[in-house]
């Protein structure tokens, strides 16, 4: 009978926290009690199994909103964080989605989450005529919804063809292995790297392609060993990536390894692929040897709050918090005029790097940045910058 | 408005999904622990005939209906020569490789997955989320009037008795293997009419939206809510569907509640919150009759 | 290259092996498919890389690890899946032990974090070169350590009472008790020494890879279900053989034929086929260990 | 000298149905009882009370004067019990050697267990040449035979035996009654379950008739196979009487 009534006693109080939270308005209802507030909406997956990179998005747009808030705010008038974990799924982000421009009013939004539930949450934007930017979100389709839909990242097309163009000129790759993961990151940043080396006559296999939560590469890499080749292109995100350059190393493969964005990471790759990761080259959107104060400033505010390195997702948020700040100041902190302010930046320096603008479906134009490890961390190895490489694709 | 139409269509698709689940496990008892890889095949079904041959809603749901039930009818065939273990983890398998096939094979969009599906539409109006959630609720109020019907009918009695003695139903000269297929195929198919819903509303789909923790969810929906109970599995639908919703207060605990909730409901009630002789339904009607009735020997 | 690949392939199936033998340990006697398992796998890894990082001492590692998941397992057993079991159909304690893997993946990153943690543990070995084949050093511990608890497990149910106690339980309750073996401490021993296994091979895993994070029982978790089944449930040898065959079919996919399908769903890919040849799996259930 | 094994009022229940109705019997040292009576009037049930797979749900057990009602299975085993379930249940995939291995479990010396198994291979010399098989390659009457022996590794006081008879060939059966009475010879105390009520009346001494789960008829043995009521109540209600 004890166990009974426990049982009762918990169903009741999941009965009691439905109805309390039926009544609330969740986490996003806050009061707009001064009158001088604007909120900004933001999601990211920040529990559930991209946990990791969710939390670096949050707790860099939690940064980003109080240094804006800290530095004056927008002409005095502060902003306001309203935030949604979407545990990275579609559905929730279709809700979130909804909340934000129907319940929340929020000006503009910004999306910490990966290519799924950016893309889910899109288009309710666009039809809502809020503008939002992905801030790492890779997939071509999300900028391609309208508007007033921002990408913050490279087109993965830019990111491949970066990176074929240092395979071939610093490098001197004369024959490339690519290991890729088979999800929309891997395929764009694939045929950008392929397209390019095309060009530039560079000698590609045919590409690997792995899963996302593999962890075991040494038969695939047992076999682009015997293949023979001197680079290996690797689109690849941290878990995977530490786990490929570890077998390499292993194995003794004599090969250069090239990787992305995807393993810019401190504590998710460095760490965990340690001496191993020495030599490493990977194309980038974040220099951290950059001079720039904006640069600086963000690595030792971020260390100091939490404790550990930064990383490129938790750049990529911060910047399109600056984004939209500045886009405000100059252009005004309604909807349609934030809209215009980000489509009419300019050359606007941020963490990761100088933004030229956005092109005319809403993707970035920035420098790539091309870093080595050395030591067990990120150093300055070059910078691209040819309009050639870095002027996304517009079809 | 717009927000409670989206979670009314989404807590919708999840109580269809539970209902149609119930078919097969709490009705005729067979584990499927790989709902969601019907949810998929319908879905992906219905946008791969709209975007790539211009059929209409209408015209895809049918035949994401009756693919999905194809498909079904094959696992109810395999689930004649099976035990039950085995037929629960042969039903994981198939959502995987599911799973595994839209990912990867270029024709169902592989890793990018499939954009611009059309919403539905009569005539010139095309249906916004108001009248998505209408169509999901007319949909699931058809479907609940359809298993109580089958459920009264023979149909029903031979999927009991199939769930609770296989060898005394097959004795009775109740035909197993039949009706075993029959719920295959009817939960399969309702399954992919969810699917195909989902598609057109989400107007974008891609694998990652059918994986085995949505199959999770579907089976905790029906074991929570009580299998073989139609308002048990509606109310599971409900309670979990709209929990990431209703949790946000508490965000960061959001898994840990939803885990908590199944380790404490399988221990407590076992049967489900309204299934079978459930302990809280018992209690209910205990409340009533406890006058009089005297010390029950437990 | 076809030599190396079986190499590698028969390192991937040790790993495996080591995490199916815990889940069908469990499964032989309670007939309950423990997703939570993949739980102490990671409970494991998180306790070893706490200990290590304050010892430096890689016994203390593997004592914690393995004592902590033991001792879960116990609690598991006594508090959920045997008053569960008394009452309900298969279905309940699989939906029961779901949700204790949720819960324990959550705490795992509520109180660990969600960021990976290293642990950093040098494994003595070098790589060993035989001919044309190349055995780096943790695919070396890796099949030296499961070797070696092979041996001990077969030993264990072999050739203790305690295993013959597993074995007579684990293919008829009823008259093990009748001959009078304690079946509930027989289950209570499968549990713990299940979880103990999971933990184990989550720490040897973590030293592998270098990674401890929160959802790292992810892919165990359902993937082992695939093998233990293959192997005939609750059939520890049928385990291991499975263990090597996916293991291998994976190593020689993606060095031959690519990457057609994610790895995960070669399992089970093999696993459909098979039971449609073979409904019983590839030996029988609750066998004789050897 | 009290009896080795008492009965008192016992009742079974499974979920709502009552299968045992208040039973009482007592088996005194060197007896041979046997419980006779037809396919589901209980029989098995009052085995499995005593042996602790069912719980009793009302009643008591006493074993060798410890009162068992509601201690575990085990502790049947150490109070002096060997059991032969019905259907024999050999672990089929354990060899014969383990099966009786099994059987000794809760012997912890081991000369006993080697002395038993000895025993054991000296009644059932084809235990010894299939030592190594696993049990599921023996025939229905090896198998029985290991049930048996299996039974008698513990080094029982008393046996008890659920349908010896079930699914043998008649020959298997003639054998399996003879070795029940030698061993009951031998001074083993025996009690046999049994739907063959004449086969187990010949070699019990006492025999009691059971019906819907209550004793309905007791006495000798020689007694009960001639009583009119026993032959009425026996065959005229058991159709299926092989």
């Amino acid at each position: 009978m004890k166990t009974l009534k426990f049982g009762l006693l918990m169903i009741s109080l999941l009965v009691i926290a439905l109805l309390a939270s039926a009544c609330g308005n969740g986490a996003g209802n806050t009061q707009s009690g001064a009158a001088k507030t604007i909120k900004i909406g933001f999601f990211a997956p920040e529990t559930g199994p991209e946990a990791a990179d969710g939390t670096s998005a949050y707790n860099s747009a939690k940064l980003a909103v109080e240094q804006i808030n800290a530095g004056g705010g927008i002409n005095g008038a502060k902003l306001e964080l309203v935030n949604y974990d979407d545990q990275l799924d579609t559905k929730q982000a279709v809700s979130i989605a909804q909340k934000l421009t129907t319940r929340d009013g929020v000006a503009a939004v910004v999306s910490g989450s990966y290519s799924g539930p950016t893309r889910a949450a899109a288009p309710i934007f666009q039809q809502a005529k809020i503008p939002m930017i992905s801030a790492y979100a890779v997939h071509p389709a999300i900028p391609r919804t309208g508007n007033y839909i921002f990408q913050q990242s490279f087109s993965g097309v830019v990111e491949g063809a970066a990176a074929a163009e240092v395979a071939k000129n610093e490098l001197h790759a004369k024959n490339v292995a690519i290991l890729a993961i088979d999800n929309d990151f891997g395929h764009t940043l694939v045929q950008g790297f392929k397209q390019r080396a095309a060009q530039t006559g560079l000698k590609v296999q045919e590409p690997n392609w792995f899963h996302f939560g593999d962890t075991e590469f040494t038969p695939v890499l047992t076999k682009i060993k015997d293949n023979g080749a001197d680079v290996l292109f690797m689109p690849a995100y941290a878990a995977e990536g530490s786990q490929i350059i570890r077998r390499i190393h292993d194995m003794g493969l004599k090969i250069q390894p090239l990787g992305t964005e995807g393993l810019d990471s401190t504590t998710q790759f460095l760490e965990v692929a340690g001496k191993n990761a020495n030599g490493l080259v990977i194309v980038t959107n974040l220099n951290r040897d950059s001079k720039e104060q904006v640069v600086k400033d963000f690595i030792k505010a971020y260390k100091e709050k939490y404790g550990h390195e930064p990383d490129m997702v938790g750049a990529s948020t911060y910047d399109a918090f600056y984004v939209l700040a500045e886009a405000m100041r100059k252009s005004g902190v309604t909807p349609d005029k934030i809209r215009d302010g980000i489509a009419n930046t300019k050359n606007f320096q941020a963490v990761t790097g100088k933004i030229e603008g956005y092109d005319k479906i809403g993707q970035v134009i920035k420098p790539v940045q091309v870093q080595q490890v050395k030591d067990g961390a990120f150093r300055y190895f070059g910078e691209i910058t040819d309009p050639a490489i870095i002027t996304p694709p517009v079809n | 408005m717009n927000y409670w139409a989206v979670l009314a269509t989404t807590v919708g698709i999840w109580v269809l999904l539970a209902l149609s689940l119930n078919i097969i496990t709490g009705e005729a008892g067979q584990p499927n622990i790989g709902h969601a890889a019907f949810f998929g095949i319908g879905a992906y079904t219905s946008a791969i005939l709209n975007t790539k041959y211009g059929v209409d809603f209408w015209g895809a749901l049918i035949v994401a209906i009756a693919v999905s039930a194809l498909v079904g009818a094959v696992l109810g065939l395999i689930s004649m020569r099976l035990r039950n273990d085995f037929l629960a983890i042969t039903t994981i398998g198939l959502n995987f490789v599911t799973v595994a096939v839209f990912q990867t094979v270029h024709y169902f969009g592989g890793a990018m997955g499939i954009g611009g599906i059309q919403p539905p539409r009569i005539g010139g109006l095309a249906f916004g989320t108001l009248e998505i959630a209408g169509l999901i609720w007319v949909v699931v109020a058809l479907v609940v009037i359809l298993n109580r019907h089958l459920q009264k009918a023979w149909f029903g009695y031979a999927l009991r008795a199939i769930r609770d003695d296989e060898a005394a139903a097959a004795a009775m000269g109740i035909d197993v293997r039949r009706y075993k297929v029959l719920a295959f195929v009817i939960g399969t198919g309702l399954a992919g009419l969810a699917g195909s819903i989902y598609a057109h509303f989400m107007t974008f789909i891609s694998a990652g939206d059918f994986g085995f923790n949505i199959s999770v969810t579907i089976l905790a929906m029906v074991v929570l809510g009580g299998r073989g109970s139609i308002p048990g599995v509606m109310l599971g639908g409900i309670v979990l569907g709209m929990a990431p919703e209703v949790f946000r207060f508490i965000s960061d605990y959001r898994l840990l509640v939803f885990g908590s909730i199944l380790v404490l409901v399988m221990r407590f009630f076992p049967s489900g919150l309204l299934g079978q002789g459930s302990r809280l339904q018992e209690l209910l009607t205990g409340f009533i009759r406890r006058e009089g009735a005297g010390a029950r020997v437990r | 290259m076809l030599l190396q690949q079986i190499v590698n392939g028969i390192t991937i199936g040790s790993l495996y092996s080591l995490v199916a033998l815990g889940l069908t340990m469990v499964y032989g006697i309670m007939r309950v498919l423990d997703i939570a398992n993949a739980g102490a796998y990671t409970l494991g890894a998180y306790l070893g890389v706490w200990a290590y990082t304050r010892t430096h001492s890689i016994i203390i590692a593997l004592l914690a690890g393995v004592g902590g998941a033991a001792i879960t397992g116990y609690l598991f057993q006594r508090a959920v899946y045997t008053p569960i079991k008394k009452v309900a159909d298969p279905i309940v304690p699989l939906v029961a032990s779901i949700g204790l893997f949720i819960v324990m993946e959550d705490l795992f990153r509520l109180i660990a974090g969600p960021y990976t943690i290293t642990f950093p543990v040098h494994l003595p070995l070098n790589r060993l070169t035989l001919g044309s084949v190349i055995i780096t050093g943790t695919q070396a511990v890796i099949l030296l350590v499961s070797a070696f608890l092979f041996l001990l497990l077969w030993i264990l149910l072999n050739k203790t009472k305690i295993g013959l106690a597993w074995q007579a339980t684990a293919q008829d309750v009823e008259t093990a008790m009748a001959m009078g073996i304690n079946t509930r401490s027989v289950v209570a021993f499968a549990f713990i020494l299940g979880y103990a296994f999971a933990a184990l091979a989550g720490i040897l895993v973590a030293i592998h890879y270098n990674a401890v994070f929160p959802t790292m029982g992810d892919i165990p978790s359902y993937k082992m279900l695939a093998i233990v089944v293959l192997g005939g449930l609750g059939n520890p040898l049928g385990a291991v053989v499975a263990s090597m065959v996916v293991g291998l079919a994976e190593a020689l996919v993606a060095g031959y034929i690519g990457s057609f399908l994610p790895t995960d769903a070669i399992a089970f890919l093999a696993l459909i086929i098979l039971l449609l040849v073979r409904p019983q799996g590839l030996f029988a259930s609750g066998g004789d260990a050897r | 000298m009290a009896p080795l094994l008492e009965i008192q009022n016992l009742e079974v229940c499974y979920g709502k149905a009552r299968v045992v109705k208040g039973v009482s019997l007592q088996v005194s040292r060197g007896d041979c009882l046997a419980i006779v009576g037809a396919n589901g009037a209980g029989k098995t049930s009052i085995l499995r009370a005593v042996m602790g797979l069912v719980p009793a749900a009302g009643g008591r057990i006493i074993l060798n004067g410890v009162d068992l009602t509601g201690r575990p299975a085990w502790e049947r085993v150490t109070g002096g019990a060997g059991y032969v379930p019905e259907g024999r249940r050999v672990f089929p995939a354990l060899s014969v050697e383990k099966n009786l291995l099994a059987g000794a479990y809760r012997v912890a010396d081991q000369k006993k267990v080697h002395h038993s198994l000895a025993r054991v291979y000296e009644i059932f010399p084809r235990l010894q040449e299939r030592q190594r098989q696993p049990a599921s390659t023996l025939s229905g009457g090896e198998q029985q035979m290991l049930a048996i022996g299996r039974a008698l590794m513990a080094g029982p006081q008393l046996l008890i035996i659920d349908e010896v008879s079930m699914g043998l060939a008649p020959v298997v059966v003639n054998q399996a009654f003879q070795l029940i009475d030698r061993l009951h010879h031998e001074g083993l105390t025996v009690l046999l379950v049994e739907q063959n009520a004449r086969k187990a009346l010949q070699v019990a001494e006492w025999g009691y008739l059971l019906e819907n789960g209550k004793i309905i008829l007791s006495g000798r043995a020689t007694d009960l196979r001639g009583h009119p009521d026993f032959v009425g109540a026996y065959f005229g209600r058991n159709v299926q009487v092989k």
